[in-house]
């Protein structure tokens, strides 16, 4: 799946549609974020509630925005979100936020994010763009999860460390030492050159699972919308 | 001009240029050369294929059953691309039928069948006392009359050739005597021992095309045809060049640059800029024909290979079967595992030795599995570029091998695929034996198929648009006539019924329509068919205006 | 009046060379042969140990790989090229790495950068040094660490390569499975984790570096200088025997060498800068020999072009002085070639040389029409 | 000058944004996989990305940090570079009319480039002098693009690659980006 | 659009559920999925892909399968002359008149299959052409067979 789909027709899912793995959207920050699992959890997390946000706004407000610029009001809408959210993590998730660094705001060019606004919200109401963002924004947690744990667990061979990043601590007291990293484990692993290739190894498993699937499934199941044939000629 | 000056200003020694890639492949041209030209004794039955150069068909102007003297017309060429062609000898043209011919898939082709009476008699021929006394539309018109094709291997019709050069103007005509593939000599044959033959047929080309200047190229290594060269351009104004060996210079585009240093433009004619190639077998047939006033009947063809006991050049009459000509030879046929028409690197494999020689069979390859071992499996390409640095139209055939595989014909023909001159050389030199000249013929073929598919969807859609036209004219002018006339017995329910009331209303005069659209359509039809028998695509606007 | 054909005919030109893929590559082993053989003689049996390592592990994953993908094993592994990217491979690691490490990076070259590419052809970067980089990025500090054979010394300042002790160390070194190696002192590994000279220089500094010169000592005077000069003067007979053979063209060489003598003319100034090195010390100083004959001539992974190869051999070229002047990586090689062959797929479609009959402005145009 | 060259070298590759940075990766897979389309493509994304990042350093610089509205540049960031990249696609529509649906998908490529929001907040976050910052932002596009076009070659050549079944597509790209990576990660320390 | 168009086969016969060829066109210019016409089959969707720069995927299902050129031929015994094709037909490639026997013109044919269903009688059969089929010179067949160009979609 190299270009970019704009169809309308796909259904969102964490699994089928997956905006990571299958359709490659808002690779920047899952790349660079997945480290460990923390800080995956932390952006995904993120990621999908500036989603499940703008995805809301923008259906409520879809009447009113200008279809020629329409671009502009996703990037704005998502931007303001993303700035919200950046001072309410610097307020209580402090340490978290220094890890997270620049890809906090990046959020707001997530392309997962504007690609559902653009394909789904915009010409849907609320509830059903709440559950697309929903769905959405679950696969991308899903993936980078996937990504960030096994990152993790190669590099340092931990999982979960530093766990206590994710509960809420004023700045004040923001003082957590970190494990110390021994070279032990395969430093490699948290380089980006790792993230692209687990990533890349990642996809072509959920590949391999689905041709078994496939295999298995009986061909009935897949489903065949028959398109209704049009007759070119006006005489009958 | 600008060509003569060319090369007096800038190289008055008449240095060769290089020529792009080239290979330099093993040479087995001595075994052939030991024995002299020989004529081959009259076969009984020769086949005579209608195309000589296996494009378009000439038309026979014989039938079966008549008796046919030598020289005799047997088909007349009518379309651009065929040549005429002449009874070898004298006999009974017993059918005209399809039989194999000399092509890489065995295909079946209508041939002339003519079985020989051993007489050997011929019509009257005129002997040309002076040619030069021939104006060169004259020259032009016997060249034509004699049948006479490229017999260095594509067979392009000479006198189309030389008529397509008069258009743009020659200044230069080169006599190809350049045989760079490995296995021939029937033109180093045919210059050794009727040089002089050769360099009059050259002087006659000269003035048929006007030419200015006029060369005479040979391979540097072939010694005794130069100096039999040397002698016959004593008192000539031709020059001799001589190339350096290699594959392939004897191509046409090659010799041009080599000779020249200029490049015929892709997709056109080498007459474009003023250069002409002619091979020395056909100067040779030419100065038959003018000088002897023999039409083409014969050719020289080497007859080569390990199993063959007394490899030699024959001059064969065309029609003559091939397994005759290796019988003739002595074939060992225990050592025998194919043939091949033409040369080792360009040549056609043939599936059966039933074929007929014909006018651009310069060579007979018996094959042995020493010199050619079966092929070893294909490999995986490594990109080690061996076949870019071989590509004398410096192409890169690893790319075009790539795009092939991949059926990605736009790039193929962004990489100029259709400039590539099939010489093999890419597939010869290539270390993980890929049959790389298979790959572009099998995409050339199917790019050629959707370019045919395209052709035929723009045919497709004009006839939808005026479709469409007439139906929206019909609809237009007559809303009620069609209602009325509505043809179908078998109808979707509530359009018919509304229908039915109005026709009750006129019943009469809707029959007497009917009829009068029915007869109206007959004759319609009549006329269409007409029209494409014709060979028009008949248009249905015209239908549609009178549809009415 | 054809009719449709009967059989697939037979395509021309059924006459071909003697070469043959297999061939070609047992010739780039065979040209090793100098350069490899100097090693040996001055780092001792780990040189050799590496290369025999890496090539079992080599044929066992191709191997393997082939039968994953279900491919006739025996025609593919006849084509060797397997055994070069083994070769390549236990040159560039260094003497007494040990067997895991060899293991990693064949691993990643055979399996991550050729086969799943689609095997010998179709990978897009060089394998050898995929695998090379990879360990240079998980283990720095030991793919930089030479480990001589220190029961090899015959007394403190020169050692007999070839004596059973040497080899027996040598063996352990890459096996700590079956004993520990002798070397527990951290003296002797310091004295004897030789690097090249171009590292020494690099790590040396300025200030020691003038001190040297004006002391009028030459950075070759020592073991392991002199011993670069010659393990470089092997690979570069290596490189010359296969230009003569025409295996490899002399473009990328060349190309690679002319840049790197001019980046370093360019920037020498024995005064002031002596950290920059002479051409010399670049050239023959480190892997550089290898690296512009063996490694980046890979055909496959290479640009193919001409003017294509020219501006490959110039990347390359400029990378390896790059990183090695500026860099903090003290081999650049390696990551000088894998930037080439990240540029060498675009080189190559923008360096398309001009088609016979095509004229000079139309060459990038595609032609759609075609002769009839 | 000597500063500035070296600037924009190591923005290019030192801290290539796509490959050590990780910025508008996902831009570099969706583009075409025809170099003649990323050769226009990688042009408009230069000079989208180095315009807008100038635009948006210097409105920082000259806007926003004075009056302390710091919180506001993410806003204004994301509207300044949507606002130029579509004037950029109109004015290139009237001299190299592409098709509508192309221009679209290049559209939203461009506009939602997040290499160019990094690019802005990275520029806001250093201390470098306007001028540097400049020269920073013109080398970060120019390695963009450079990646960009030497991306795609790479990926039209995969396209005819014998790559077993699992890995075809999105799989195979992501390992040779990884690889790409790993010799950018060699270029650590220079300059 | 125009280049749309002209990629696409031509043959009339609405199996992308719009009127003709050109429609489809239009409405692959304005988003449409490019998968939806069998008779160009995956050479078609390759070409599509490339020029609207989007990926290559399988022919939609729904529209039908691809399957070889064939063109339509009416068993003339058992023709009643209704005139129903000629009036299905979108190329005007059937001729016959009402109560006479109609015939096709296999050159104008474009195989669209859209005349047999309205034949009271079903006597139109569509007959595999060879037209394009054999093509004279094939690749070396065993790593051809490896390759299928759409198996790059994932």
């Amino acid at each position: 799946m190299s270009e970019l789909q704009l169809n309308s027709s796909q259904a969102s899912s964490p699994w089928t549609n997956n905006p990571v793995l299958v359709q490659l959207l808002g690779l920047s920050p899952v790349l660079a974020i997945s480290t460990t699992l923390v800080n995956g959890l932390g952006l995904g997390i993120s990621t999908a509630l500036v989603m499940l946000l703008s995805s809301v706004t923008v259906s409520t407000l879809r009447t009113k925005i200008n279809q020629r610029w329409r671009f502009t009001w996703y990037l704005l809408i998502t931007a303001s979100y993303t700035t919200i959210l950046d001072s309410l993590l610097q307020w209580f998730y402090s340490p978290l936020h220094r890890e997270l660094g620049i890809y906090i705001p990046l959020i707001c060019c997530n392309f997962a994010v504007l690609i559902r606004l653009e394909v789904h919200a915009i010409n849907h109401h609320w509830r059903s763009a709440l559950k697309d963002a929903a769905l959405t924004g679950s696969g991308f947690i899903v993936a980078i999860v996937a990504l960030s744990s096994l990152r993790e667990l190669i590099g340092r061979g931990t999982l979960l460390a530093d766990w206590q990043l994710l509960l809420p601590v004023s700045q004040a007291t923001a003082v957590i030492s970190k494990g110390s990293n021994t070279t032990e484990y395969f430093d490699f692993a948290l380089l980006l050159p790792a993230a692209f290739i687990l990533l890349g190894l990642l996809i072509a498993g959920k590949n391999l699972i689905d041709c078994k699937l496939n295999e298995n499934a009986p061909v009935t199941a897949r489903e065949i919308e028959p398109i209704k044939r049009a007759r070119v000629t006006g005489g009958l | 001009m600008r060509l003569v000056n060319r090369l007096l200003g800038r190289r008055s020694d008449r240095a060769p240029y290089a020529i792009f890639g080239g290979i330099a492949a093993d040479a087995y041209k001595t075994r052939s050369l030991r024995s002299r030209l020989m004529p081959v004794p009259i076969p009984k039955q020769l086949v005579l294929p209608l195309s000589q150069n296996l494009g378009v068909d000439a038309v026979a102007i014989v039938e079966a059953g008549d008796l046919v003297q030598k020289f005799q017309l047997l088909a007349e060429a009518d379309e651009p691309g065929s040549v005429a062609l002449h009874a070898p000898t004298s006999g009974l043209v017993s059918s005209i039928s399809n039989a194999t011919v000399a092509d890489e898939f065995g295909s079946q082709r209508l041939c002339i069948h003519l079985q020989s009476d051993g007489e050997d008699r011929a019509i009257e021929i005129v002997p040309e006392a002076d040619y030069r006394a021939l104006d060169h539309l004259q020259l032009l018109e016997r060249i034509e009359r004699a049948g006479i094709c490229g017999l260095g291997g594509a067979g392009f019709p000479s006198a189309q050739k030389l008529s397509l050069g008069m258009k743009s103007g020659i200044d230069l005509l080169i006599i190809n005597a350049v045989e760079c593939e490995p296995f021939i000599s029937a033109d180093e044959a045919l210059i050794r021992e009727r040089g002089a033959s050769v360099v009059v047929g050259a002087e006659i080309l000269k003035s048929a095309c006007l030419a200015s200047n006029c060369i005479i190229v040979l391979q540097e290594d072939r010694a005794d045809a130069i100096e039999a060269l040397k002698k016959a351009l004593e008192n000539s104004s031709i020059e001799l060049m001589t190339l350096a060996a290699g594959y392939p210079v004897g191509g046409e585009k090659q010799i041009i640059q080599a000779v020249t240093g200029m490049e015929v433009p892709s997709h056109a004619y080498p007459a474009s800029i003023g250069v002409l190639v002619f091979n020395a077998g056909t100067a040779y047939a030419v100065y038959k024909a003018i000088a002897d006033g023999e039409p083409c009947v014969s050719r020289i063809t080497t007859l080569t290979g390990a199993p063959l006991q007394t490899p030699k050049n024959f001059e064969t009459l065309i029609g003559t079967s091939v397994s005759f000509l290796f019988d003739l030879c002595g074939i060992d046929t225990t050592r025998h595992t194919g043939t091949i028409v033409g040369g080792s690197l360009m040549g056609i494999q043939l599936l059966t030795l039933d074929v007929p020689v014909m006018k651009t069979s310069n060579c007979l390859i018996a094959m042995s599995a020493a010199e050619f071992p079966p092929d070893e499996p294909e490999l995986a390409c490594i990109r080690c570029g061996f076949c870019a640095e071989a590509c004398p139209a410096r192409l890169l055939p690893q790319q075009l091998y790539a795009f092939s595989r991949a059926h990605d014909h736009e790039q193929n023909l962004a990489h100029g695929l259709f400039d590539c001159i099939e010489c093999g050389a890419c597939a010869y030199v290539c270390p993980s034996h890929i049959p790389l000249v298979q790959y572009y013929r099998s995409s050339k073929a199917e790019i050629r198929a959707q370019q045919r598919r395209q052709l035929q969807s723009q045919h497709w859609q004009r006839q939808f648009q005026q479709h469409q036209y007439r139906i929206k004219k019909q609809q237009d002018e007559a809303p009620h006539q069609i209602s009325g006339d509505a043809v179908g017995p078998v109808k979707d329910d509530e359009p018919a019924k509304k229908n039915r009331s109005r026709e009750d209303g006129d019943k009469t005069e809707a029959a007497v329509f009917s009829r009068e659209r029915a007869k109206r359509e007959i004759a319609e039809a009549v006329a269409r068919v007409r029209a494409r028998k014709a060979g028009h695509i008949a248009s249905p606007r015209t239908d549609a205006e009178s549809d009415g | 009046m054809q009719t449709q054909p009967s059989a697939i005919g037979i395509s021309s030109p059924m006459q071909h060379s003697q070469r043959s893929t297999g061939r070609l590559m047992l010739l780039v082993i065979a040209a090793c042969i100098p350069g490899v053989a100097t090693a040996t003689w001055y780092f001792g049996f780990g040189v050799l140990i590496n290369i025999m390592l890496a090539a079992s592990m080599a044929i066992i994953l191709e191997a393997c790989a082939l039968k994953l993908r279900g491919r006739d094993m025996r025609q593919h592994l006849s084509d060797n090229s397997a055994l070069v990217t083994a070769v390549l491979f236990g040159i560039a690691i260094p003497p007494g790495a040990s067997w895991w490490l060899v293991a990693m990076g064949i691993f990643f070259a055979i399996v991550i950068a050729k086969h799943i590419y689609g095997g010998l052809g179709q990978n897009l970067f060089n394998p050898a040094m995929c695998g090379y980089v990879l360990l240079l990025l998980s283990f720095p500090v030991e793919m930089t660490s030479w480990h001589i054979p220190n029961d090899a010394l015959v007394d403190g300042s020169s050692f007999s390569a070839f004596s059973l002790a040497g080899l027996r160390q040598s063996l352990l070194l890459s096996m700590p499975v079956f004993g520990s190696a002798q070397m527990s002192s951290p003296d002797s590994i310091d004295g004897l984790a030789m690097a090249t000279p171009l590292i020494e220089f690099k790590m040396a500094g300025t200030g020691a570096l003038l001190a040297a010169w004006d002391a009028g000592v030459s950075l070759f005077s020592r073991d392991s200088g002199a011993a670069w000069e010659l393990v470089n003067m092997g690979y570069l007979c290596g490189g010359l025997f296969l230009i003569y053979k025409r295996i490899i063209s002399w473009h990328i060489p060349c190309a690679i060498i002319a840049t790197v003598t001019m980046m370093s003319m360019l920037f020498y100034a024995p005064d002031s800068s002596a950290v920059y090195g002479t051409p010399y010390l670049h050239l023959f100083g480190s892997a550089t020999m290898i690296g512009a004959f063996f490694i980046a001539t890979d055909p496959v992974s290479a640009a193919t072009t001409v003017r294509g190869k020219i501006y490959y051999g110039i990347i390359i070229g400029l990378a390896i002085y790059g990183i090695r002047v500026w860099g903090s990586y003290l081999d650049s090689i390696a990551f000088a070639v894998l930037l080439g062959n990240f540029c060498a797929p675009a080189l190559d479609y923008l360096c398309r040389p001009r088609i016979y009959g095509h004229g000079k402005k139309s060459r990038s145009v595609p032609t759609t029409e075609v002769e009839p | 000058m000597t500063q500035i060259f070296s600037i924009i070298v190591a923005a290019a590759l030192v801290n290539n944004m796509v490959l050590i940075q990780s910025l508008g990766v996902s831009s570099l897979f969706a583009y075409s996989n025809r170099l003649r389309n990323a050769i226009e493509l990688a042009l408009v994304s230069f000079l989208v990305i180095f315009l807008a990042s100038a635009i948006n350093l210097i409105l920082y610089r000259g806007l926003l940090a004075p009056l302390g509205l710091q919180y506001l540049a993410l806003l204004c960031f994301v509207g300044v570079s949507s606002i130029l990249t579509l004037l950029v696609l109109h004015s290139l529509e009237k001299y190299f009319p592409l098709s509508m649906r192309r221009q679209r998908l290049a559209f939203y490529l461009i506009a939602g480039n997040s290499s160019i929001i990094g690019l802005s907040l990275l520029n806001t976050a250093s201390a470098r002098s306007v001028v540097d910052c400049l020269a920073y932002s013109f080398g970060a596009a120019m390695g963009f693009a450079l990646v960009l076009l030497a991306f795609t070659a790479l990926r039209q050549r995969l396209d005819g690659a014998d790559v077993p079944a699992p890995f075809r597509g999105a799989a195979i790209q992501l390992i040779s980006a990884g690889i790409a990576a790993m010799c950018f990660l060699g270029f650590a320390g220079l300059v | 659009m125009d280049q749309v168009n002209r990629l696409l086969p031509q043959t009339q016969c609405g199996r992308c559920g719009f009127e003709g060829c050109r429609p489809y066109a239009r409405a692959i210019v304005e988003g449409e999925s490019i998968n939806r016409c069998p008779p160009g089959g995956t050479d078609t969707i390759i070409h599509l892909a490339n020029l609207m720069n989007e990926r290559r995927q399988a022919l939609d299902p729904g529209a039908g399968n691809y399957q070889l050129p064939t063109v339509a031929v009416i068993r003339e015994a058992e023709c009643i002359g209704c005139t129903l094709c000629i009036q299905a037909c979108p190329l005007d490639a059937i001729l016959g008149a009402a109560k006479l026997m109609h015939t096709v013109f296999e050159q104008e044919c474009s195989g669209c299959d859209l005349c047999v269903e309205p034949c009271p009688v079903d006597c139109i059969d569509m007959v595999p052409i060879s037209r394009d089929s054999h093509l004279p010179w094939q690749a070396p067949g065993e790593i051809r067979s490896v390759y299928n160009p759409l198996d790059s979609m994932s």
